[in-house]
């Protein structure tokens, strides 16, 4: 129940302030999603590690299609579904210093985007899972297209959706067939993740369902070679909308591999892992080759996420626990870190006049604040040690390295690469002679506002990633269990 | 004295298309009478009260199984989900076209007598279990939409969208006429039951050349109603000519009879013979999705537009027919339902904004009434969202059911092409979201009803109007009502699940 | 105990947090006094720690304390842990107390810079990151540790944040470090599969058993080793030091010698019985040692920029200490790190005098003559120089020779490590007193008249003294002030200070007389195949000392006749000595190597990814080749929607023989 | 007489409409070949009736010149109404609604 409460708050919230006069509905937004964030700290409160799923709820939707509304929360999801919060809430809050035409609908759009990804993130059926996963990237069509920067947005955002949506209805089409190839005969058909996991497929029948769901999760990480849509759509969103975006819903396809496709298609996994481990070292490297000659600060942070997202893709397809647990981590970390990054970048760009790291520099000048807070999340995204992203690489690294050797060499490149682009982005913004029209000022307090809670949070984690690791150890060791057994 | 005993007629039965008819002659004579009040309001209310009546006789009859007519139709749940299907578009018809040009152009009671008459003769069609009745049904259905087709007389495009849908069809029904022939040369029955036993029988001519001709012409001659590639060109012109209203009937209503046509002979005619067409009509359903989807796109007529995805929405539908199982019938009966209240919600949408803005039907009538239409944007968006298939909506449940059928029944690669026909989709539908939101309200377009125009185009119906309460409610309740789907579609899904029921020979 | 030690943790945290939050609140040079004061409180609880330790009988003279679980699942126990033992310890004494100093040295010397407040935030988590590294008892906080010190360096070198010279030596520097961490981390890797723990005593409680030279540990040991390298500034991860002279002086003088870059060292020491069953790692860190040392001393004697040369000097003597732990002599590299850390320090305090004297330049060329301008600084410069170059009394004399002692006690071929060593002494000896004679001796430039008439030179524009660029003095760039210890009591306290140290330190552990580390140390090393093993006899020590004794005064003599007595008659060698000279004066071309190895590749790898590949295939053949069959198939669709109706009914019969034809083809 | 030659004319016949479907440009004409299609029809139900002996085929056939009048009516309504409007009384003119 709590879960539902959660994720229809935002819509409900969203709904009743698209209906209430301007100078009301982005306050309540506002505090809708910050309600949101209450709850799901709460449920990080009273969870309990050591009893599985958790508050679930499961009612009959379709029952003609043998679909549920099952809803469940455990280690795997519990600190995806606070980032969520947090992330929207930073979005909402930030926002709401901005003036939006046709504010209302803005948040409105907004709010029924966290709902979706929620909903994704708490699904425990298949089908409903897709239906959420489908159903999160409209919002944003509308707040990129409505509301987002650039002449030629709708075609970015256009490109964005389509492209996204080919791997999703992909995944739809493999999402049904998973579930009627499963059940055996006299057997009714289930969505439900628990019994697809019970009852297992062939292997070639789970091999071409597996190239699917990677065809949909991949796109949306995106890695490489799957992230064409990416520096237009990241061009075309709203800097609060861009946050999200990036912080939270790229989260859903790594997530998606290791709720679904480890547990569901566990010789699927074993036989492609190679391939993807190659994919996601490809992806560190080219993301991060891409980070570090890119001059659009936006395409830094989104080349550097391919990279990233290929680290999390690295420790999940390595197949075993420390690898599993670095992934998880690493995706909290990721989203926390890109989040504050992308409000940085807007606020850089206010500053500078451009969002071109060639017009920027010194921007630190007459803004230590600023800079301070900047530092920190660069040194984070690096994953310096001593930060959670640390922990989060050292495991899936620990991890491929247990499985696949040599790969973890390859892919510990892509450290330092990290280091090389992290600290370009801080340097050709912050530091060097002033660009020419860059004006420094010092951080505002609405922006402080919101970015000093992140950084907040950050640093917390970076003190105290055990936090994260003890509750999730049992549900990511028990979800993956399934393609650990195969690969022994 | 000998009482004349005529044969036994079950007109309880009989009673849906009985009240089409006859509304149709009350609403053509009334219509010969004077007062304006009575051609403009009255009869259009006549054609509600009839169509209602009809709707509520087909539910009083629900489950009943019997054939009447000497065998000749047949009715059942599943004939009468469909006639119900046909009525309600029939019904929001008669509200679009209420205070419509069409009408006034041809006699309002001409106009709605041939939409009730067309509309009985999908209820044969749907109803037929005979060779004859079958071909009946097909020519009432055809002749009086050539007719209403036309019916904008004072507008070349819509006479030229009538002779041609006159003559393709002409073509489409020789065709069939010519497959039903030699099918029952080689069967020797026009009756669907005995066609289908002495296909069962051993020797039967199932493997007859003569057969399978009738049986490819006959395909032809249904694909061709359905709007299936490579019988589709007619779709994009005709349903562009024709007076909207018209077009929204014809989108809606002639698929839902056609492919209750189509259900009803291939799945009890000629099911035996299933491996033989199956793959066919497969073959036709990858054709027409892939045909209707890149065809919409870069359309700049809405109603072009959704003719094109009328075509690659057929072959969805198809896919649910192909795999001959009572889940198929479902997921088809199902997927029409929503189909049709989609349409409907984006043909009033259209309806309204050419009234608005003597735009006529260009892309450029919707742009930025996102901002000063919500009642209007919101409907066309959700209109769109469910037609390319998102959460949310009737249409994804409807496509979900789709695949789940296909791939039920050993076709996943259709469903394959399903999902990726609705990816293309997305191109054109998003491109009218686009429209609608995200580009600025034209200039020359007044943003409230009744402004002037700087200079209407060839064809407008005349200038800006009011769009008229009847066209948004009916556009706000198809739009609530593809959400309602999308999210509780329980009840229709029972609905559906009777209707299949009756092809209780299906497994 | 423990708890003393994790307050030696806390304090300069403490201060960091409170210099940070505060940094708009403390007027005038109060920042830098509370986080002198920090450090010193950090100092006094390592006293307090080292005399517990003392009360300890030998065989417990090592703690643990766990504060809590960092990173505990999964078979990983990453827990932060702090591991004191007379190692530790030693190691902590150094760094609070040389950094005590140094704090007390930049109070004056950073005055008037308008980062004044950053700086001491920084230098404070600069010695709090140094401390964690000392102390830490598991690799995890040790790595954090060995990445912090990397970051505070980084901080403190791009300190003048608006010269790009800082930034990119910054980069630079971070990114090798970078490495090294990397290297470290895995290192960690193998060493957790080999013994299924990352706890330090728990890994060499087993590392004792452990098989001698299993390729697996070896792997593992090298790659730790590539951290203690890229740290130290071993070859061929050395480049970073000298660009890392862009930082303030005092900075140089605390992180790029006294402390910091002998992390490698500690850690090499630290790991002894895992290098002890890996020989094969444990000579490689010898023989790079020994090559650092000699190839450092080449370079340092062509180098005009005062700072550089005591850089590459720190490199050099670096190198003796890795060679020392490498070889086993781990309490002569400890002793050497120790009154390195003075006289070194010291030097560079020196230097930074000079420089304040020379308004900000560096280039010993325009140097000279000083003597009689800056007597106190001339006196401890010589003091240092002394030390450097290894003239007994001085510290540096015991330290240096105990290493080639023992190191020559492993015979075999390390004995070429030896002459290496002694050969590096003597060019040790040449370019500490060619710095020396050339900026003290000889006439006096302008500055030094200037200050001899008693006014400090001061600079009209100020100059990046790397490139030449005009800046101004506001944050970003070095301030308006400078210092010279002469006026500054700071400065002199600091300096004395060190003076004396660097002058006595020696005396803890002159051969055959005391033992003072030797002994203090052993019980880290218990159990040890080389600890007492390598001690030489009596009469190799005299035969030794003697040598390097002579070693060091020939030098010393040699940058007299050059450099003093016949001014000049280095160009002429120069010229004589071309390829050599311009071998030394490139620094072995390492940087171009580099660049040319690595960095331009990788440059090279971004430039196509970003103007090729993502345009072609990425957006070109994924993106572009979809739409475009997309919109072929919709070009043709729509042809063929002529709107000729005869056109229509032929397509539609085309399709009825089609259909026909298929169902034909069926029976 | 065998069925085949019923069944052999009738084809013909309904080519012969067909193709003059596809050939004629006036709509009168394509109306007419219209005819000769739906008749091929009815001459192959008479034919197969005759054979199978029973009279489905035959109803069928009536019905179906009933309907090719109605369709026939309706093409010269709409004929009609076009040249009222003075436009030109050609398929191949009839092509305003394409793409």
């Amino acid at each position: 129940m709590p879960l539902s409460i959660l994720i229809w708050l935002p819509a409900a919230v969203g709904l009743v302030a698209a209906l209430l006069p301007r100078s009301i509905g982005p306050r309540l937004a506002a505090l809708g999603t910050l309600g949101a964030l209450g709850i799901a700290i709460g449920l990080i409160a009273d969870y309990d590690p050591s009893s599985g799923m958790q508050h679930v709820t499961d009612e009959t939707w379709i029952a003609d299609l043998g679909i549920h509304y099952k809803l469940g929360l455990d280690g795997l999801n519990l600190f995806l579904v606070a980032l969520t919060t947090l992330g929207f809430a930073a979005a909402a809050v930030a926002a709401n210093f901005r003036t939006w035409e046709r504010s209302r609908l803005f948040y409105f759009h907004l709010l029924l985007g966290e709902t979706a990804v929620l909903g994704a993130f708490l699904a425990q059926d298949l089908a409903l899972f897709v239906a959420f996963f489908d159903l999160m990237l409209i919002p944003f069509y509308f707040l990129a297209g409505q509301w987002g920067d650039g002449e030629n947005r709708v075609a970015a955002v256009t490109k964005l959706v389509v492209y996204t949506f080919v791997g999703s209805l992909l995944m739809l089409a493999a999402a049904i067939a998973t579930g009627v190839m499963s059940a055996s005969d006299g057997q009714e058909v289930s969505f439900a993740l628990s019994d697809l996991r019970e009852r297992t497929l062939g292997e070639g029948t789970q091999q071409w369902l597996f190239l699917l769901f990677a065809a949909a999760f991949l796109v949306k990480m995106p890695a490489f070679p799957l992230h064409g849509w990416m520096p237009d759509g990241y061009r075309a969103m709203p800097i609060p909308v861009l946050a999200v975006f990036s912080g939270v819903l790229s989260k859903v396809g790594a997530y998606g591999f290791m709720r679904i496709v480890l547990p569901t298609f566990p010789d699927a996994s074993a036989h492609f892992q190679e391939l993807m481990l190659i994919l996601a070292v490809v992806s560190i490297l080219y993301g991060s080759a891409m980070a570090f000659t890119t001059t659009n600060a936006r395409l830094v942070v989104g080349y550097s996420s391919v990279a990233q997202l290929g680290f999390i893709t690295l420790g999940i397809f390595a197949l075993n626990d420390q690898g599993a647990q670095g992934a998880l981590l690493q995706m909290i970390n990721h989203g926390l870190v890109v989040i504050p990054l992308f409000l940085i970048i807007g606020v850089l760009a206010q500053r500078a006049g451009s969002e071109d790291l060639r017009d920027m520099g010194g921007i630190a000048f007459r803004a230590p604040v600023l800079a301070t807070l900047f530092l920190i999340v660069a040194l984070a995204t690096l994953a310096m040690p001593g930060s959670s992203n640390f922990v989060g690489e050292f495991l899936i690294l620990l991890g491929v390295f247990e499985s696949k050797m040599a790969i973890a060499f390859v892919a510990s490149i892509g450290i330092a690469l990290a280091a090389v682009y992290g600290l370009r982005l801080f340097i050709r913004a912050m530091h060097n002679r002033v660009g020419a029209s860059v004006e420094s000022r010092e951080i505002a307090l609405r922006d402080a506002v919101v970015l000093v809670p992140l950084v907040a949070v950050i640093l917390f984690f970076a003190v105290y990633p055990q936090l994260a690791l003890s509750r999730g150890e049992d549900s990511v060791v028990s979800t993956i269990a399934p393609a650990v057994e195969v690969t022994r | 004295m000998i009482a004349a005993t005529g044969p036994h007629i079950d007109v309880e039965a009989l009673s849906p298309i009985l009240a089409l008819t006859g509304g149709g002659l009350i609403v053509l004579l009334t219509g010969l009478l004077r007062p304006r009040v009575v051609r403009e309001v009255l009869v259009p209310l006549l054609s509600l009260v009839a169509l209602g009546a009809a709707l509520g006789l087909a539910i009083w009859q629900w489950d009943t199984d019997t054939e009447i007519i000497a065998g000749a139709l047949r009715v059942d749940t599943f004939a009468l989900a469909f006639t119900g299907l046909v009525i309600i578009s029939a019904m929001v018809t008669v509200l679009l076209s209420w205070r419509a040009v069409a009408p006034r152009e041809a006699a309002h009671g001409e106009y709605y007598a041939m939409l009730l008459v067309s509309a009985a003769g999908m209820a044969v069609l749907v109803q037929a279990q005979n060779l004859v009745s079958l071909f009946i049904g097909f020519e009432l259905l055809s002749i009086p939409l050539y007719v209403l087709c036309a019916s904008e007389m004072r507008r070349a495009s819509s006479l030229e969208a009538g002779l041609k849908y006159l003559i393709i069809g002409s073509v489409g029904s020789a065709t069939l006429l010519y497959g039903l022939a030699l099918i029952y040369g080689a069967t020797g029955s026009t009756d669907f039951a005995t066609i289908g036993e002495s296909l069962n029988s051993a020797g039967g001519p199932v493997r007859d050349p003569l057969f399978l001709t009738g049986l490819a012409l006959s395909v032809v001659g249904l694909a061709f109603k359905a709007s299936v590639a490579p019988f589709h060109q007619w779709t994009p012109d005709a349903y562009e000519g024709a007076p909207t209203p018209v077009t929204a009937f014809m989108a809606t209503a002639t698929k839902v009879a056609a492919l209750g046509l189509l259900i009803r002979f291939f799945d009890v005619a000629l099911i035996n013979a299933q491996p033989d067409w199956a793959p066919a009509l497969a073959a036709l359903a990858t054709i027409t999705i892939v045909v209707g989807n890149v065809g919409a796109i870069g359309q700049t007529s809405l109603k072009r537009l959704l003719a094109w995805s009328s075509v690659a929405q057929a072959g969805y539908i198809l896919a649910g027919i192909v795999v001959g199982t009572q889940h198929g019938i479902e997921a088809t009966a199902f997927y029409l339902a929503a189909y049709l209240v989609m349409n409907m919600a984006a043909f009033a949408v259209i309806v309204a904004r050419a009234r608005e803005t003597g735009l006529g039907d260009a892309i450029q009538a919707v742009e930025g009434i996102g901002a000063t239409k919500p009642l209007l944007a919101w409907p066309m968006t959700i209109a769109m969202l469910g037609l390319a298939g998102i959460p949310g909506t009737a249409g994804f449940v409807g496509k979900f059911f789709l695949i789940d059928a296909a791939v039920d029944g050993d076709y996943a690669w259709l469903g394959i092409v399903i999902v990726v026909g609705s990816a293309v989709s997305l191109v054109y539908y998003l491109k009218v979201i686009a429209a609608m939101w995200m580009r600025p309200l034209p200039r020359s377009v007044p943003a409230l009803a009744g402004g002037a125009l700087d200079e209407p185009p060839a064809d407008a119906p005349v200038g800006p109007r009011a769009a008229g309460w009847e066209v948004v409610l009916v556009a706000v309740v198809c739009g609530v009502a593809t959400i309602v789907l999308g999210i509780v579609p329980g009840p229709v899904f029972d609905l559906a699940g009777d209707a299949a029921a009756s092809m209780s020979h299906l497994f | 105990m423990t708890t003393a030690a994790w307050l030696v943790l806390a304090f300069p945290l403490a201060g960091t947090v409170i210099i940070g939050l505060g940094f708009k609140l403390w007027p005038g040079r109060t920042a830098g006094w509370i986080g002198t004061l920090a450090i010193l409180a950090s100092f006094v609880c390592a006293v307090i720690t080292f005399l517990d330790l003392q009360d300890r009988d030998e065989h417990h003279k090592q703690a643990t304390s766990t504060l809590f679980d960092y990173a505990d699942t999964v078979g990983v126990d990453a827990k932060l842990t702090i591991l004191v033992d007379p190692l530790s310890v030693l190691m902590m004494l150094v760094v609070t107390g040389v950094s005590t100093l140094i704090h007390l040295y930049s109070v004056t010397y950073m005055t008037g810079d308008r980062g004044f407040n950053r700086y001491f935030a920084y230098l404070n988590f600069f010695v709090f990151s140094m401390l964690l590294l000392v102390l830490s008892g598991n690799f995890v906080p040790l790595i954090i540790g060995w990445a912090f010190v990397g970051a505070a360096s980084y901080l403190l070198i791009s300190f003048w944040y608006r010269r790009r010279t800082a930034t990119s030596a910054g980069v630079k520097a971070f990114v090798i470090n970078v490495v090294g961490d990397i290297g470290l981390m895995l290192g960690a890797y193998f060493i957790l599969r080999e013994f299924g723990t990352l706890d330090f005593l728990g890994v060499f409680e087993q590392a004792g058993a452990a098989p001698v030279n299993t390729a697996n540990l070896v792997a593992g040991m090298i790659l730790v080793l590539v951290g203690a390298f890229a740290k130290s500034a071993q070859m061929p991860f050395h480049t970073w030091l000298a660009d890392a002279m862009e930082g303030p002086t005092p900075v140089s003088s605390l992180i790029h010698a006294a402390t910091m870059v002998t992390a490698g060292v500690y850690l090499i020491a630290r790991m002894w019985p895992l290098f002890e069953v890996t020989p094969a790692a444990a000579n490689v860190a010898a023989i790079v040692g020994a090559v650092t040392l000699f190839v450092a001393a080449t370079i340092a004697l062509t180098q005009t920029d005062i700072k550089r040369v005591i850089a590459y000097s720190t490199m050099s003597q670096i190198g003796y200490m890795i060679m020392a732990v490498g070889a086993g002599a781990y309490a002569a590299g400890m002793f050497h790190f120790m009154t390195h850390a003075f006289f070194k320090a010291l030097l560079f305090m020196a230097a930074g005098s000079v420089i304040g004297a020379m308004a900000g330049i560096q280039d010993m060329d325009r140097m000279g003559g000083f003597r009689k301008a800056m007597p106190f600084t001339f006196v401890t410069m010589l003091v240092g120089g002394l030390a450097l170059s290894g003239i007994p009394p001085f510290s540096g004399f015991f330290s240096k020779d105990e290493i080639l002692a023992y190191t020559a006690q492993r015979g075999g071929w390390f004995w070429i490590l030896v002459v290496a060593g002694y050969a590096a002494a003597f060019l040790t000896a040449v370019y500490t007193f060619r710095m020396i004679f050339r900026v003290f001796g000889g006439e006096p430039v302008p500055e030094a008249r200037e200050l001899e008439q008693g006014h400090l030179h001061h600079a009209e524009v100020h100059v990046n003294p790397t490139d030449g660029e005009v800046e101004d003095t506001d944050v970003g760039f070095p301030g308006p002030e400078h210092f010279i210890a002469e006026r500054a009591f700071p400065m002199k306290i600091a300096m004395g200070t060190l003076a004396l140290l660097a002058t006595i330190a020696g005396a803890l552990q002159i051969p055959e007389v005391t033992h003072a580390i030797d002994s203090f140390l052993h019980p880290t090393f218990e159990g040890s195949k080389y600890y007492e093993a390598l001690e030489p006899s009596e009469s190799f020590t005299f035969i030794g000392m003697a040598v390097g004794a002579a070693i060091g005064l020939s030098g010393i003599f040699l940058a007299w006749q050059l450099w003093s007595r016949h001014r000049g008659v280095t160009a002429q060698l120069i010229t004589r000595l071309r390829p050599l000279y311009a071998l030394s004066h490139n620094k072995w071309y390492f940087d171009e190597i580099i660049d040319a190895l690595f960095v331009r590749p990788a440059a090279w790898v971004g430039r196509f990814a970003q103007q090729t590949f993502e345009r072609v295939v990425v957006n070109g053949a994924l993106v572009g080749g979809a739409s475009l069959i997309v919109r072929a198939g919709s070009a043709a669709v729509r042809a063929a929607q002529s709107g000729l109706l005869r056109s229509y009914a032929a397509l539609l019969l085309l399709g009825v023989g089609g259909v026909a034809l298929y169902f034909l083809l069926q029976s | 007489m065998s069925i085949e030659w019923f069944l052999v004319v009738s084809a013909m016949i309904f080519c012969i409409g067909a193709g003059g479907v596809l050939t004629r440009r006036s709509p009168l004409v394509t109306l007419l070949c219209l005819e000769l299609m739906l008749n091929a029809g009815n001459l192959a139900l008479i034919a197969f009736s005759r054979m199978w002996g029973n009279a489905e085929g035959q109803v069928f056939a009536i019905i179906v010149m009933v309907v090719a009048a109605c369709e026939v009516c309706v093409g010269l309504g709409v004929i009609v109404a076009m040249y009222r409007r003075r436009l030109p009384i050609d398929v191949d003119d009839m092509r305003e609604l394409h793409g």
